[in-house]
């Protein structure tokens, strides 16, 4: 039975977790931790529910729909007031699974922090919470309150608990790292903020609610200015070029767990963005920019693939192959046919898979060698065989393997791009390619090889990071086994976006 | 007070204060001493006063012709309330500081 | 278990990998055993349905183009439906054949061969996935399932390339070999897009009806066909493709075996025969085949005569091999390419092992350093014999029938037929070559010869079976023959689909041939056994051609400096770009200056009171002005 | 000016109490040697919640005390809010005044004294009252600012704030003779009817009167170009006192100017709405941008103040009912925000008596609830989501988008983000900088208590805004009845 509850819980049990955190005494590390990952585990099975309790084909768009009355009748907004309004269709379904996996393997992994580790879990959750909301709300003023709750506690968890690097040719400081992510996201949501005033005044209508905003029949023109507005403000969470610099800076500097939760789940909130507020809200407006943004997800595939091939820093390599990825994104979207938007749908929920699992043997290897720095290692496969695996593994994935997710998506998307846009398709597919010499040229560097002796002392994974790289690959396999649970949902939601055919 | 309508019309009076009040913001902007910018304030202060009086006496209806009067009654008071206290706290610069050159206090800037 | 049980053969493989995967430590012998005994379930499951297929060709004939079957995988609205199905005819029965067959012997071979390997349980998964992909790739019924099954064989051969992976030289050979076919499989996802835009389908057989109905506008077929072959051309080291594969060498032996014999390289072929017919319809597609081949195969030869790492011999003489099949596909002789296939998989998999044992026996593999094994290792010097013999195409060993069918469908073209015999001494040279430095003469390194000994019996006899298979597979292409041998009908009536007529055999051809060939032996021999400074001699004077070739014409490092000078070089410029002006001046810079107006703004604040003043007076002055002007 | 006066002197009690209060402060200081002068905040305190409970008698009552103050929801509004505040500093103060100044008596006294001031500001309907109770609050305030007799900085800070107080004082009064010239009286009823004819006519005196009254006011509530005390004055001045310049001296003269123009200069809007744009672009600019330069932390919110002194005079600008409720939940966002700031950095001042931002270096470590609450705040006042400034700020630039200022919303949002720069740079030296001495500070109980409740308010409005958001539009109902 479908109940909103459901989704409610989702947004509501990590506030309440961050709450009673604070009541933990912070002599009792263990305690915070028990409980983090118990509350990840409870999250994870809420959106497992929402997820395969979420009907296909019964004709309803938004399911598990619930609505309290927050504040009525106040005379800024007309009679209607704001209502929290949750919801999910069969995009949001999979976004959510997502979010709930990411988040239960994000406290898995973090069950290693030592440093203060109650005030991290605590901005963990209000994070968590954030993410889901986003992927729930069903109401403009909820959907940005999520979205900058989402992005709010991101600084001090860079600041606090992530990590400066020096580089022969210049420095990335965790203060730079988490001062421009925070920066960057805030700017861009002053557009999405200033995308909203402006919705709210044209509909005119005194609600906040998508629901009733989406049978709103907006000026043409009117959508044409206003789209921009949301697709770069969402577009700079999702990596867009060229306003994608925060995300490997960002990454870099982010403890583990925030990269995974990041790349893996808020560079999603992005691209959600796009179809929510942007294709849904104005698809006219969408219809006419939509050239634009393949093309820009064009750039971002190949550029954010060559950056990525000249870096020698694991996690820069990982962050600019986010950006590549998320260009799949970009270009899926922008396609406006099914394929090619069920395509990105699946390509966000694949590389939110592949990227935390990437992020989280990226932190693996750093929490114990403190350095990342590929062209140092050497041979680790002999040390940490199950290490390496699981790494190939996310790597294959992002070459874009069949028998993994990232094979189904990114067919969907190229499949959708030539359909439209046949050279276009081919450079992204070209941008495969380049995807391959990078992850194969890494794992050559520093896993294989003659060992290098400098690393004997290394260990493989705790059992806490392989429970959740396991959790991770699972997925990863069962969505490149049987893609049908995901793609049916999407599809069928992707159909009812106006626009899309 | 007609009497003195057909001498004198409003005009004159309003002219005068504004030359105050004028003369007054004037002191306060040229002077460097505390003590003379406050007392250019006054200036400004006494030019308040006399349109007040002045309207009171030409252009106010009948039945608030005597707002006027005791508004000017009132700035007067605390005008000089105002300059006890100036005073005292220009004292206490002059005290720390040696000086009430408005110039030299520029301890706090930018 | 009739034809539309087939997706049976590749499932069990498929299987047993998962079992070794997840529980193969846990198995005794590390679960080798479950690994051989599902390759050895697929291969025996090919009889029933080679008799299947045999029974319908006898009762359709001509018009009977296959059985297929197949389940829904993925359906997006928008006509994208992706099905996993199996079809089934003729050369799909022959690769399952081949393919089942050499790599149940490559794993038997492997139980000595890999004894003792740290890694030896995942060895036989991979082994076993290896397996299944091909099967898979060979059953598939539609290009998406191809593709599936055609990336992860490029997966197996990274995996196994790589299994030494302590060795930077093996890792650096995997890394090559994946990323060099995948460029080919950059083109070959392409193609398939495109074929399915403009049909709607990815089904082979309905993608090739489709444009033979002409429903395909020429310029995307065209387009299709080229970026096909792309595909064939990585995976069956074709030039300039064909870099990877001699590296490959650094895997085990058995791998190169396997890899070289029956699966990975002969996927391109049998994609080009597949969709022959598409090539067909493409003005020039033949002859861009063909041309490809000839040139792969006439460079590959002479490169046999100069490398002395003896995998690397049978490496190079595996793309001569691959180029004389394409060469066939060129000038439509399919039924000369599967033939050629099918006989090259059991002597290029005898000629691997059989190196393999001499390795096994000496740890030894650059020939300088063998030498005067026969007397210590008989078996394995005969049977290598025999393999390099039928390579070189010696009469009535299996290469040689294979070899003069292709003659024959090139006889129509001068330039081809004249390069392939012009070839044909070169090939037999370098495989005499390597044969007399392996065994004949004296033992360059004494204590190595001296401890050398036949390999133990589960080496053996793999190599004693496919040794037989080449003396005689030549033969079954007569039916009868066939029919001796147990395969109703014959394998002969398989391959020519149903009309054994189609073998022509020219007396005239062979025997020239023949004699080219038996010209290349005498010389081989001269050269090498008779006189062995003559090869000195000749370098010497030779020496720019000489040096030429041991590089390998320079193609390895051109490409290396492409790589370095080109694309890392390029990268790294973007990536300083990103940094330094999208990041550096772009981001930061707008932020620097909206501090620097805060800066030069917070010199306002001067602290003198009467500026204080001053500004105060200014607001009102200007906005007493700003009103009037409004008023008025 | 109405026929037969109502001189129910009843509608003034809570103003009598307060008075009563501080001269008993007074007195206690003066003549009780042996009372313990550490009580007297807790005294303070005490008196200004009950006084505060008695006041909600007059809720939603509306009666007008002989026509020159009016007890209204509005007036009730605003006495809650001023004493609130004024309680909430007093308990501020309790470790500060000791430790810092002489005289806690007065202090007292004059932080009650000035709260009347303030509430006859927003309850006042008449100019002369008017300017009156600003001229109590003011004084009260010149006094207090330089009230660590002995610190030069605060004797600075005091002299310009009494200077340029003094000044802007005649620009007012100088304004309010023109008005009553032009309009014939000083009510704010009879003004409004003396201009219902509109704006067709140029009349000078009412021109320049407006613009005289405004600089007297923006004056009050720091906007630019009339606020260069602001920076000099909140870092001269005793920090509880800071506070209590952010909190009530600009929210009295938002009360002032609300009510002012809402029924006295409603019918010339054309000629003065473009004025308070303009100021408003202004003062966030001006206010945000150059808050990004200061390294002292009571500098730091003083222009931080100003640049909320710019949203709000946007609603002023767009004056509805809708951006006058919003502007009063923002307000009511705002100061409690501050106030819970500014408790979280007098405290830390007391323990280590810094007040550079950089002195603020792991405090998370030293003294954690205290660090926690200044991050909720600051991140409240940079309008994060699940504290007040969220919410108050979404509400306000909504309504003034609604109103057809969507220009001065998309500044406001730019310079919203631009402040969270600077916040971002405390909350930096709160959490990721090392201390220079490690240790927890011993924090009492109270000032804890004090800035956890406050935080609680923070999250109480920016989560259940409802019951504020209510009170606010029940009292700005009237304002344009």
């Amino acid at each position: 039975m479908q109940t909103g509850y459901v989704l409610l819980a989702t947004i509501a049990v990590p506030l309440l977790t961050a709450l009673a955190l604070t009541a933990v005494p912070s002599r009792y590390p263990n305690a915070v931790r028990v409980i983090a990952v118990a509350v990840g585990f409870v999250l994870f099975g809420l959106s497992l529910y929402a997820f395969f309790a979420y009907q296909v084909a019964d004709g309803e768009q938004f399911q598990f729909q619930l609505r309290w009355d927050w504040i009525e009748n106040v005379g800024v907004l007309g009679d209607h007031g704001i209502t929290l309004h949750l919801g999910i269709d069969g995009i949001g379904a999979p976004m959510v699974l997502l979010t709930g996996i990411v988040a239960f393997a994000g406290t898995l992994i973090s069950w290693k922090i030592d440093y203060r580790n109650k005030d991290f879990f605590i901005l963990f959750m209000v994070l968590v919470s954030g993410v889901f909301g986003v992927f729930t709300s069903l109401d403009l003023f909820f959907w940005f309150f999520f979205y900058e709750l989402a992005v709010l506690p991101m600084y001090l968890l860079i600041g606090v608990w992530g990590s400066s690097s020096v580089f022969p040719t210049f420095a990335r400081t965790k203060e730079y790292g988490a001062l421009k992510l925070t920066m960057y996201l805030v700017a861009g949501s002053v557009l999405i903020f200033i995308g909203i005033f402006a919705v709210f005044v044209e509909a005119g209508i005194g609600t906040f609610d998508l629901l009733a905003l989406y049978q709103v029949q907006f000026d043409e023109d009117f959508q044409k200015i206003v789209f921009p507005l949301f697709l770069i403000g969402c577009g700079v969470l999702a990596g867009l070029w060229p306003f994608h610099t925060w995300s490997p800076d960002g990454h870099v500097a982010a403890p583990t767990a925030v990269s995974m939760l990041h790349a893996g789940v808020l560079m999603k909130l992005g691209a959600f963005g796009i179809i929510r507020l942007g294709m849904q809200l104005l698809p006219e407006g969408a219809e006419f920019w939509m050239p634009a943004l393949i093309t820009l997800g064009t750039v971002n595939v190949v550029y954010g693939a060559i950056s990525a091939t000249a870096q020698t820093d694991f996690k820069y390599m990982v962050g600019y192959s986010s950006v590549s990825h998320m260009g799949y994104v970009l270009m899926g979207l922008a396609t406006m046919n099914p394929i090619g938007v069920n395509g990105a749908v699946l390509q966000m929920f694949s590389h939110g898979v592949m990227t935390a699992l990437m992020f989280a043997m990226v932190g693996a290897l750093y929490d114990q060698a403190h350095v990342r720095e590929m062209s140092i290692f050497g041979g680790l496969a002999q040390r940490m065989p199950r290490f390496v695996a699981f790494f190939a593994i996310a790597g294959l994935t992002s070459i874009g393997l069949p028998g993994l997710s990232g094979f189904v998506a990114e067919f969907n998307v190229f499949v959708g791009v030539f359909r439209t846009y046949p050279a276009l398709g081919a450079l992204g597919i070209l941008g495969a390619a380049i995807t391959a010499v990078y992850i194969l040229r890494m794992l050559a560097l520093a896993f294989f090889g003659p060992f290098n002796e400098r690393w004997k002392e290394l260990t493989e994974m705790t059992r806490w990071e392989q429970a959740g790289g396991a959790l991770l690959i699972a997925f990863i396999l069962f969505m490149g086994v049987f893609p049908s649970p995901f793609a049916d949902r999407i599809a069928e939601s992707v159909l009812l976006i106006p626009g899309v055919r | 007070m007609e009497a003195v309508a057909q001498q004198i019309p409003l005009e004159h009076f309003l002219v005068l204060s504004a030359i105050l009040f004028s003369l007054g913001v004037y002191g306060v902007l040229t002077r460097r001493n505390a003590v003379l910018i406050l007392m250019s304030v006054e200036l400004m202060l006494n030019a308040a006063s006399i349109n007040m009086v002045a309207f009171a006496a030409y252009a106010a209806p009948e039945r608030a012709v005597v707002i006027g009067i005791v508004f000017a009654v009132f700035i007067i008071t605390v005008a000089a309330a105002e300059v006890g206290l100036a005073l005292a706290i220009i004292l206490r610069v002059f005290r720390n500081r040696g000086t009430a050159n408005v110039d030299e206090v520029d301890q706090l800037k930018w | 278990m009739g034809m539309t049980d087939a997706w049976l053969l590749p499932v069990l493989p498929a299987g047993a990998f998962a079992v070794l995967v997840l529980f193969g430590p846990y198995l005794p012998r590390r679960g080798d055993w479950l690994a051989i005994a599902a390759i050895f379930a697929s291969f025996v499951l090919t009889f029933p349905i080679i008799a299947d297929l045999t029974s319908a060709l006898a009762e359709h004939g001509e018009e009977f183009v296959g059985a297929a079957n197949s389940i829904p995988w993925l359906e997006v609205p928008g006509n994208l439906e992706l099905r996993l199905g199996v079809h089934v005819d003729a050369i799909t029965v022959v690769m399952l054949v081949v393919g089942s067959f050499v790599a149940l012997m490559v794993q038997v071979y492997s139980l000595s061969y890999m004894r003792g390997d740290s890694r030896y349980g995942w060895y036989y998964a991979a082994m076993s996935l290896f397996a299944a992909s091909m099967l898979a790739l060979v059953l598939a019924d539609n290009f998406l399932l191809l593709y599936f099954a055609w990336e992860l064989v490029g997966l197996c051969s990274y995996l196994l390339i790589g299994h030494y992976s302590h060795l930077r030289s093996a890792a650096e050979a995997a890394k090559k070999a994946f990323i060099t076919t995948r460029l080919g499989d950059v083109g070959l996802l392409i193609a398939i897009i495109l074929l399915w835009r403009d049909t709607g389908t990815f089904g082979i057989q309905e993608v090739i009806a489709a444009a033979q109905a002409g429903e395909i506008r020429t310029e995307v077929l065209t387009a299709s066909v080229v970026l096909l072959l792309l595909g064939a051309m990585g995976k069956s080291a074709q030039f300039p493709f064909h870099v990877w594969l001699p590296d490959a060498m650094e895997g085990p032996t058995p791998v190169s075996a396997l890899i070289h014999a029956a699966t990975m390289v002969v996927a391109g072929v049998y994609l080009v025969a597949r969709t022959l017919p598409l090539f067909e319809l493409v003005a020039g597609g033949p002859e861009l085949v063909l041309a490809i081949g000839l040139f792969t195969a006439f460079l590959s030869a002479f490169l046999g005569l100069v490398m002395t790492d003896i995998k690397r011999v049978i490496a190079y003489s595996t793309i001569n091999s691959l180029g004389l099949m394409f060469v066939a596909l060129g000038v439509g002789a399919p039924a000369a390419a599967m033939l050629y296939l099918f006989t090259h998989a059991f002597f290029k998999a005898l000629l691997f092992l059989g190196a393999g044992s001499v390795i096994h026996a000496t740890e030894r593999q650059d020939v300088n350093q063998l030498g005067g094994l026969w007397s210590k290792m008989p078996l394995t010097g005969v049977t290598f014999a025999v393999g390099a013999f039928s390579m070189a195409g010696l009469p009535f060993l299996a290469g040689f029938w294979a070899k003069d069918e292709i003659l024959v469908g090139a006889l129509e073209n001068r330039v081809a037929f004249s390069f392939l015999l012009l070839s044909l001494p070169v090939t037999a040279m370098y495989m005499t070559r390597l044969f007399i430095l392996t065994f004949l003469g004296q033992a360059r390194e004494p204590e190595v010869a001296k401890h050398a000994h036949d390999a133990p019996l589960a080496m053996s006899v793999p190599l004693a079976l496919l040794a037989l298979l080449t003396l005689v597979t030549g033969l079954v292409v007569f039916d009868q023959v066939g029919r001796a041998l147990g395969f109703p009908g014959g394998i002969g009536e398989l391959i020519f689909l149903g009309e054994p007529e189609v073998f022509h055999f020219d007396t005239g051809v062979a025997a020239a041939s023949s004699e080219l060939v038996a010209l290349g032996i005498i010389a081989g021999w001269f050269a090498w056994a008779v006189r062995p400074e003559l090869p000195q001699r000749a370098a010497q004077a030779f020496r720019p051609i000489h040096a030429m070739l041991v590089n390998k014409y320079y193609l390895d490092d051109f490409y290396q400096a492409i790589i370095d000078r080109v694309v890392l070089a390029g990268s790294r410029v973007l990536a300083w770009f990103d940094r330094n002006v999208v990041n550096d001046t772009g981001v930061d810079g707008s932020a620097l200056t909206t501090g620097f107006m805060g800066y030069l703004l917070k010199f306002q604040q001067t602290g003198k009171l009467p500026n204080y003043a001053l500004a105060m007076v200014i607001g009102v002055v200007a906005l007493a002005l700003v009103a009037f002007t409004l008023k008025t | 000016m109405p026929e037969e006066l109502n001189l129910d002197y009843s509608l003034l009690t809570p103003e009598f109490c307060l008075a009563g209060l501080a001269a008993l402060v007074f007195a206690l200081d003066l003549f009780a040697p042996r009372f313990r002068k550490e009580w007297l905040p807790y005294l303070t305190a005490a008196g200004l919640v009950a006084i505060l409970g008695l006041s909600f008698g007059w809720a939603n009552k509306e009666s007008d005390f002989a026509g020159l103050l009016s007890v209204d929801n509005y007036t009730t509004f605003f006495r809650v809010f001023f004493m609130a505040t004024a309680a909430a500093v007093a308990l501020a103060s309790a470790q500060f005044v000791p430790a810092r100044l002489r005289h806690p008596g007065e202090y007292y006294g004059l932080l009650v004294l000035s709260t009347i001031g303030a509430i006859y500001m927003a309850a006042a309907r008449e100019l002369l009252t008017a300017y009156i109770s600003l001229e109590l609050l003011s004084f009260s305030l010149y006094v207090l600012v330089s009230y660590a007799k002995f610190d030069p900085r605060s004797n600075e800070g005091g002299m310009k704030y009494m200077l340029l107080g003094a000044f802007s004082s005649a620009l007012f009064l100088y304004g309010l003779s023109l008005i009553y010239g032009s309009a014939g009286s000083t009510f704010y009823a009879d003004i409004a009817s003396a201009y219902a004819g509109g704006t067709e006519e140029f009349d000078l005196g009412l021109l320049m009167g407006l613009v005289l009254v405004l600089a007297g006011l923006g004056f009050k509530v720091a906007a630019v170009p009339f606020h260069m005390w602001t920076p000099d004055a909140y870092e001269g001045a005793p920090l509880p006192i800071t506070a209590y310049l952010s909190a009530t001296s600009k929210a009295a003269g938002f009360a002032l100017l609300l009510r002012l123009f809402s029924s006295a200069f409603l019918p010339v809007l054309d000629d003065w709405q473009w004025m308070f744009a303009a100021l408003a672009a202004l003062t966030m600019v001006l206010g945000n941008l150059v808050a990004l330069q200061q390294h002292n932390i009571k500098r730091l919110l003083a222009y931080s103040s100003i640049g909320q002194v710019g949203y709000m005079l946007m609603a002023v600008a767009a004056l509805s009912s809708a951006t006058a409720s919003a502007l009063l939940l923002h307000l009511s966002g705002y100061v409690i925000t501050n106030l819970a700031a500014f408790t979280c950095i007098i405290a830390w001042n007391n323990l280590t008596g810094k007040e550079e931002i950089a002195d603020f270096r792991g405090m998370a470590e030293r003294a954690p609830l205290l660090a926690a609450s200044l991050t909720a705040a600051l991140f409240s006042l940079a309008g994060m989501p699940l504290f007040a400034g969220f919410l108050t700020k979404f509400l306000l630039f909504q309504a003034v988008a609604e109103e057809g200022f969507l220009w001065l919303s998309v500044i406001a949002v730019v310079m919203s983000l631009v402040s969270l720069y600077y916040y971002l740079m405390v909350i930096k030296e709160l959490y990721i900088s090392q201390p220079e001495e490690p240790g927890r500070l011993p924090v009492p109980a109270l000032v804890n208590g004090l800035a956890v409740a406050l935080v609680v308010g923070v999250f109480y409005v920016g989560i259940f805004p409802r019951h504020l958001f209510e009170a606010a539009q029940e009292a700005t109902k009237l304002l344009f009845a």
